[in-house]
């Protein structure tokens, strides 16, 4: 398949790495709120944005996902008091490598979302999901020799 | 001798690729190596190739079979091992050679499949040196780098042209085939370049088998990485790990290149490793080559092609271990 | 470099005869005129084998995690990158500083072995990519210092030239161009076992059972090891170019360890890893007033 | 060395050739776990036949079997008994596979492949006493001969085992050593444990030692069990006066391919999985010393 090809009925998948404090109860605010959202992540329950390994994104792309979108509690609300600001450090870097390799800079996202932000929770996951929806379905480093 | 122009080489594997899926010596981004022959390919025939032609016959990661797993059941599904006829042209001496040597572990005491069915449809146009590399020596492992063992054809670099000599009867086949395009010369085969490194191999296996306690393998082995390189470079090097991929009910098991220089080779659950240091894993690569290959097939697991000399971080060159062999006391 | 080399063996058969090092780490003669290899000496009448001319390209520094377990001191000698990765490994608490005696030298640039293979003898060698773009030719941290300083001029400022001519490719083309090159890695892992910034005792790479990185090869899988190599030396990679020089497949490994120095400098301030052996490392720490992009 | 087959050359049997003729050596044939018999805490005896009931392949005593469970991994084991239809391994819980095959239960379908390696040499055995000593699940190995001398009982002279284990809990095999052996005709059963404890009335002490204090005559020792034990009750053997080709020992390395390729179980120029796992000290001693 080229990689432009959009397959039928393609829906992208998106991995969100939601720490436990911040951002996981602001998506279930969001849900409690009936904020209606886009189906297309996969919540992962993180202690916290800072636990989130780079390796564990480049993984995520290997096994077939079409973005990640990293999150967090916002700056100085970190439960652990500084883990987001080692997590703000590392995926600085990170995602300029990510689009230094080629992989287009929206399907790798960081954002602070509070538990309190469930607006911004259905925001933010309803932009992400259009954006990667535009770009159509990810191949970059996808580890699919072992479909057959 | 029936010769072609070498500006038409492409000429004749074009008419080759008809029948066979052609394999070449050719440029691939920062190295070389042997790749599918198209119209793009950038042919390298003034000298080897730097990565080893093994893999055509034995890939850096095959599939095996698949298999699916539901709680406590399991099936196997074998997969159709892959491999229609090809051929593979313009490989030199010391790459048969290699060939001969994976064929005693692959073909002998029990076939694998894998293997001999990309062996068997493989035809081998083989091309005589003319110039040899900084780093080549294979006469000094007794080849003759103008005439290849086991090929079905044997070409020769004249210069500016190629001649042909069918060595096999699909070697006959071959040439008839593309008899059409060459024309019938009478030529003198040149002869090749000196050799820069020449070592005397005599003797080596034998004195080897008692020097597995030499001091000598603790001081070579100091500056060694343990890094794979020499071993994936290596066109003999034929060791290999078995592992799994799995995704959800379905796996697929299959092999790949293992390196004798990694530790995790060795490793057994439970923690004992009978090669724990760099020491005993390069006194086993050298053995292996000069000693233990020799014992068991009667033949040097070496063939001078000189790669693992060629790509070492810190000069591990095995022609001057065969030498400190053969001056140690 | 040939009144060096004796001062070299003199030095060295000083340290091992008045027990100052139990084995002094540094450059032989190789099997060819074009390559200088590691060498250990451990005894004094060995002195003669130590050599200093402009192939002594390998960096040194990593064979010291080699004697971390082992009693008595180690004597190396340092060019200006090998110096770097001395302190880079006293910095990660890889090598006990009071163990090591360092012997500096003052590197002129070392040439090219491979271009050397290639052009023979009587050419004109240049000099390796990563001499030529050399910002520290002297050693920063040394005992004993051999020789005179000033051997070669060093590059001023970094030359992130071929990072930028990547950065301004299309998304595609960026991935094309890495692909293409990572699809060539064998994983033999040389770049990694060469490398003064990678310690680890246990790699993630060789506990393929972890299931982070099977073994089979395909560009998938070496680009996982590619990049996530890179990350695991963000902040610590000196800029010896010894992963590139060791690729067996020439792999151009520095883009993305330049790529990450670009970054940091950018984001965080100018930083060079292996200067400050006492200095926090940019990765393993952050400022509350650190570029904000996730909000 | 007469009639002992241990250096020959084994004959490959392409495992599953029975059932399908696509199979290669490398490719298991579909199995399953009829029975479970917990020997210790850590070591369990897995009974697996094939799908319809058969035995996966007929081993002679030492030879060894690739089990692998789906998804897990593969592991050489030594076969450790066979029956009508099915194959016995003893396994030890020790890494990742290991561990796997522990939580599985009867009925789980497994990859088996086999047989590997030389086997104990029969013929030289025939007709003699035999001493076994074991040390753990060292015992694993070396019951695959004990039953086959108890199955042609009539073949060999006197069997006398020497056992130890760490702990009463950590004797494996324990239904055959304290019932089912003691039954059988001319055999001596000598048990030991390292240290004493409650409710054990049997001998105390260390393998060697015990070794030494028996004082056994046979004319072929087989041992097995942990290179510590192997250390000293060589010597022992020796000073007792006992022949370098009449100790049989079976050692084990990483494997991977079980068919002299893959090349890690080598030593010297053996392969573990091809020459061995079975050898004579005397063979032993033209090794290097590198396992």
């Amino acid at each position: 398949m080229s990689i432009n090809e959009v397959p039928q009925n393609w829906e992208p998948k998106i991995l969100v790495f939601a720490c436990n404090w911040c951002t996981y109860a602001g998506a279930d605010l969001t849900g409690l709120g009936r904020l209606q959202y886009p189906p297309n992540i996969r919540i992962l329950k993180v202690p916290c944005s800072g636990r989130v390994n780079p390796q564990f994104v480049v993984k995520a792309f290997q096994r077939g996902i079409d973005g990640v979108l990293v999150a967090g509690c916002h700056p100085g609300d970190c439960h652990y008091s500084t883990g987001n600001y080692f997590t703000r450090r590392r995926f600085l870097i990170m995602n300029r490598m990510m689009e230094y390799i080629g992989i287009e800079p929206q399907r790798m996202q960081n954002k602070w979302i509070s538990a309190a932000e469930a607006p911004k929770f259905q925001q933010v996951i309803t932009e992400v999901t259009e954006e990667i929806r535009a770009l159509g379905p990810n191949r970059k480093l996808r580890d699919d020799q072992w479909k057959n | 001798m029936l010769v072609i122009q070498k500006t038409k080489i492409k000429e004749i594997l074009d008419t080759l690729a008809k029948e066979y899926k052609v394999i070449v010596p050719a440029k691939d981004g920062d190295t070389s190596k042997f790749i599918p022959y198209g119209d793009n390919t950038e042919m390298l025939l003034e000298e080897n190739v730097q990565l080893p032609p093994k893999d055509v016959f034995f890939p850096q990661t095959e599939k095996m079979y698949k298999f699916k797993s539901k709680k406590n059941t399991m099936e196997i599904e074998n997969l159709p091992i892959e491999g229609g006829k090809q051929l593979i042209f313009g490989i030199r001496s010391c790459d048969m050679k290699s060939l001969d040597c994976l064929d005693q572990v692959f073909l002998t005491k029990g076939t694998d499949e894998f293997y001999k069915e990309k062996r068997d449809k493989t035809a081998l146009i083989a091309l005589s040196c003319t110039k040899p590399k900084e780093t080549c020596f294979c006469t000094s492992m007794g080849l003759d780098p103008q005439k290849a063992v086991g090929a079905d054809v044997q070409a020769y670099d004249l210069g500016d042209k190629i001649g042909f000599e069918a060595i096999t009867e699909q070697g006959k086949k071959i040439i008839a085939s593309i008899e059409g395009q060459l024309s019938e010369e009478s030529v003198v085969v040149p002869k090749f370049g000196e050799f820069k490194i020449n070592v005397d191999v005599e003797g080596v296996p034998e004195k080897l088998k008692g020097m597995f306690e030499s001091p000598m393998w603790d001081d070579i082995s100091r500056k060694c990485l343990n890094c794979g390189a020499c071993t994936y470079v290596c066109p003999t090097c034929h060791c290999f790990d078995i592992s799994q991929e799995v995704r959800g009910e379905d796996g697929v098991k299959y092999r790949c290149w293992d390196s004798c220089m990694f530790g995790e080779y060795t490793q057994m659950a439970g923690g004992h490793n009978p090669r724990p240091t760099k020491k005993e894993r390069v006194r086993n690569r050298f053995m292996h080559k000069l000693n233990y290959f020799v014992e068991r097939y009667n033949m040097l697991l070496c063939t001078g092609c000189g790669r693992c000399i060629n790509v070492c971080p810190v000069n591990m060159d095995i022609t001057a271990i065969i030498k400190q062999v053969k001056e140690a006391e | 470099m040939e009144k060096l080399t004796q001062e070299i063996r003199k030095t060295a058969k000083e340290i091992l005869e008045k027990g100052q090092a139990n084995v002094v780490i540094g450059w032989e003669k190789g099997s060819a005129w074009y390559i200088s290899t590691p060498v250990f000496i451990d005894k004094a009448e060995d002195v003669e084998r130590l050599v200093w001319d402009e192939y002594c390209v390998n960096n040194l520094a990593k064979y010291l995690l080699d004697y971390k377990t082992v009693e008595g001191k180690v004597a190396i000698f340092v060019k200006g990158c090998d110096a770097r990765g001395v302190n880079r490994l006293i910095q990660d608490k890889q090598v006990d500083r009071e163990k090591v005696l360092i012997v500096g030298l003052s590197c002129p640039g070392m040439k090219d072995e491979k271009k050397a293979k290639e052009l023979g003898k009587n050419a004109e060698i240049p000099l390796v990519k990563k001499c030529q773009e050399c910002r520290y030719p002297e050693p920063i941290i040394f005992d004993i210092f051999l020789g005179e300083k000033g051997k070669k001029e060093p590059a001023k400022g970094k030359d992130f030239s071929d990072i930028k001519a990547i950065e301004k490719m299309s998304s595609d083309e960026k991935y094309d161009f890495f692909s293409e090159n990572y699809d060539r890695c064998l994983r033999c892992y040389a770049c990694r076992n060469v490398c003064p910034a990678c310690s680890c005792r246990e790699c993630i790479f060789d506990q393929s059972k972890s299931g982070w990185l099977g073994k089979a090869n395909n560009a998938s899988n070496n680009m996982f090891f590619g990049i996530t190599r890179a990350l695991h030396v963000a902040g610590r990679c000196i800029e010896c170019g010894e992963c590139e020089r060791v690729c067996p497949v020439n792999i151009p490994i520095m883009l993305l360890n330049k790529k990450i120095i670009q970054d940091i400098d950018t984001l965080f301030g100018d930083y060079d890893a292996g200067l400050d052996p006492e200095g926090k490392l940019p990765l393993g720490g952050f400022e509350y007033s650190d570029p904000e992009e996730f909000m | 060395m007469g009639n002992c087959n241990c250096g020959s050359e084994p004959d490959i049997v392409i495992p599953g050739s029975n059932n399908n003729v696509d199979t290669t050596l490398l490719v298991p044939v579909r199995g399953k776990i009829i029975k479970i018999v917990e020997e210790t805490v850590d070591t369990k005896t897995f009974h697996i036949s094939t799908m319809d009931d058969k035995k996966p392949f007929d081993p002679q005593p030492g030879q060894l079997g690739m089990l692998s469970l789906p998804g897990v991994g593969e592991g050489m084991f030594s076969v450790t008994n066979k029956g009508e239809n099915h194959i016995e391994m003893s396994i030890k819980n020790v890494g990742e596979l290991t561990d796997e095959l522990h939580d599985a239960e009867e009925g789980q379908e497994v990859g088996i492949r086999g047989p590997y390696g030389n086997g104990f040499p029969l013929d030289y055995c025939k007709g003699k006493d035999i001493l076994f000593i074991g040390g753990g699940i060292g015992l694993a190995p070396v019951r695959s001969l004990i039953m086959h001398c108890i199955r042609n009982r009539a073949d060999f002279g006197k069997l006398t085992v020497i056992y130890g284990a760490r702990s009463k809990g950590d004797l494996t095999f324990k239904e055959d050593l304290f019932k089912n052996w003691p039954q059988v005709p001319n055999m001596e059963l000598n048990v030991t444990i390292d240290r004493a404890e409650e409710g054990w009335d049997g001998h105390v002490g260390f393998v060697p030692s015990y070794v030494e204090e028996l004082k056994p005559k046979p004319q072929v020792t087989v041992l097995c069990g942990p290179p510590v034990m192997i250390k000293f009750t060589l010597p022992a053997l020796q000073k007792m006066g006992f022949a370098d080709k009449d100790i049989i020992t079976t050692l084990e390395m990483r494997m991977k391919c079980g068919v002299g390729k893959c090349g890690r179980c080598n030593i010297g120029s053996k392969y573990i999985c091809l020459d061995g796992p079975v050898f004579t000290l005397e063979q032993l001693g033209e090794l290097p010393q590198e396992y």
